[in-house]
């Protein structure tokens, strides 16, 4: 399946790029994670450490352990600071 | 009940006059107004980054749930994104209420889930470079009151 | 810090604008409006009686318990005296710090004083005659938490 | 000595006026009560439950148990109710 996968804040400069359309067979985040940390070494860095970031599916918070079927937009973020 | 996202400043006056206006069961109105603030002497401008698609939901969501628990008469929730100069103003909430307990408790409440739960980052510019604001753990913990 | 004791009204928004302005050390500020709310359907107006020598000091210390107790930048409370109609601003209070914890819990306090410790006493007016509003023992308890 | 007593809200229209000069002895406010309640029916009635009352000297506030040395300003009125 094709997931447009999102990146903000410091994830999005460590990655070098804000969006990317992402052809996948992941059942969960965290493995489209993985898929990503295997890519380039600057995926790595971003997804180092997974207790910094946050994911949304379809614009709604969820967790590293959600499935991906039918989910159409990933976002990884750093924890939100708002307000 | 008002929720804009924006890059635009906004007249927190004008927001507030008539806010709540016309009913007769409003006794209590209560306003935050968050504004960049330069800790280290240092700064020069405050950038807020935000997800577009889903920050107008998300704050949304987090007004349902104020309008659920307490019985609320009118909210505001206006929030800025973009560059933005010491002393701006970033971000506003307002809350009508009968009482001030529940105009009070539903105005915090609303800060708390903003600051931890719409997808805003913020990034402070300064004269030694630039460096992305770290969520606190005191700001996540302020969520368990609720 | 400014504290009056008038009979006229006040404008929120002008006196909201420019407070805590010109200082990079104020990230929030909160503000409360009490407002003539009508629960009975039948009442006419609000009038507030005080002590006009004992008021104005009364806030202001008050108001000094405030700022000893948080990091406080600026403070305002208006409070109006007088004949009121229903949807009118009785009374108003400010503060800007430079965290929203102090600015909340710092207009909390003053608005819990102020209710039991400022020398006002209020008096309905109705279509059925007029009657003197009783302090709540929840007031009185509001005090405790501080 | 000579001393300025201010009624206000329920307890000024209870005794009829805001204000009145009186020369009095009393060592306490709990005393001056006691004169006050034996002048005349609208007074007794009044003063006659205390807790409904309080009461500031030289407009700060005091107990009903507190001194009169040297106060020139009593007021009696019902539990404040601002903001």
């Amino acid at each position: 399946m094709m997931v447009d996968v999102l990146y903000f804040a410091w994830v999005r400069e460590r990655i070098g790029l804000p969006r990317e359309q992402i052809e996948t067979q992941a059942a969960t985040v965290n493995d489209l994670v993985a898929e990503l940390r295997a890519r380039e070494p600057r995926y790595e860095a971003a997804f180092a450490d997974l207790t910094a970031l946050r994911v949304a599916l379809d614009q709604e918070l969820a967790t590293f352990d959600s499935p991906l079927a039918d989910v159409r937009e990933v976002a990884f973020f750093p924890p939100m600071t708002g307000g | 009940m008002k929720v804009s996202v924006q890059p635009e400043p906004f007249d927190l006056g004008a927001e507030l006059a008539g806010f709540g206006a016309g009913r007769s069961d409003v006794g209590a109105v209560v306003s935050f107004t968050g504004v960049v603030r330069d800790d280290s002497g240092a700064m020069e401008a405050l950038e807020l980054e935000h997800y577009p698609g889903m920050t107008q939901r998300a704050i949304a969501q987090i007004v349902d749930q104020a309008v659920t628990r307490w019985d609320l008469a009118d909210v505001i929730v206006i929030h800025r994104h973009g560059r933005l100069g010491i002393g701006e103003q970033i971000m506003m909430v307002a809350t009508a209420a009968r009482h001030r307990a529940a105009a009070f408790e539903a105005a915090e409440f609303l800060m708390d889930y903003l600051k931890s739960r719409a997808p805003f980052w913020k990034k402070e510019h300064g004269r030694d470079g630039t460096s992305w604001v770290v969520a606190k753990d005191e700001d996540e913990d302020a969520l368990k009151r609720w």
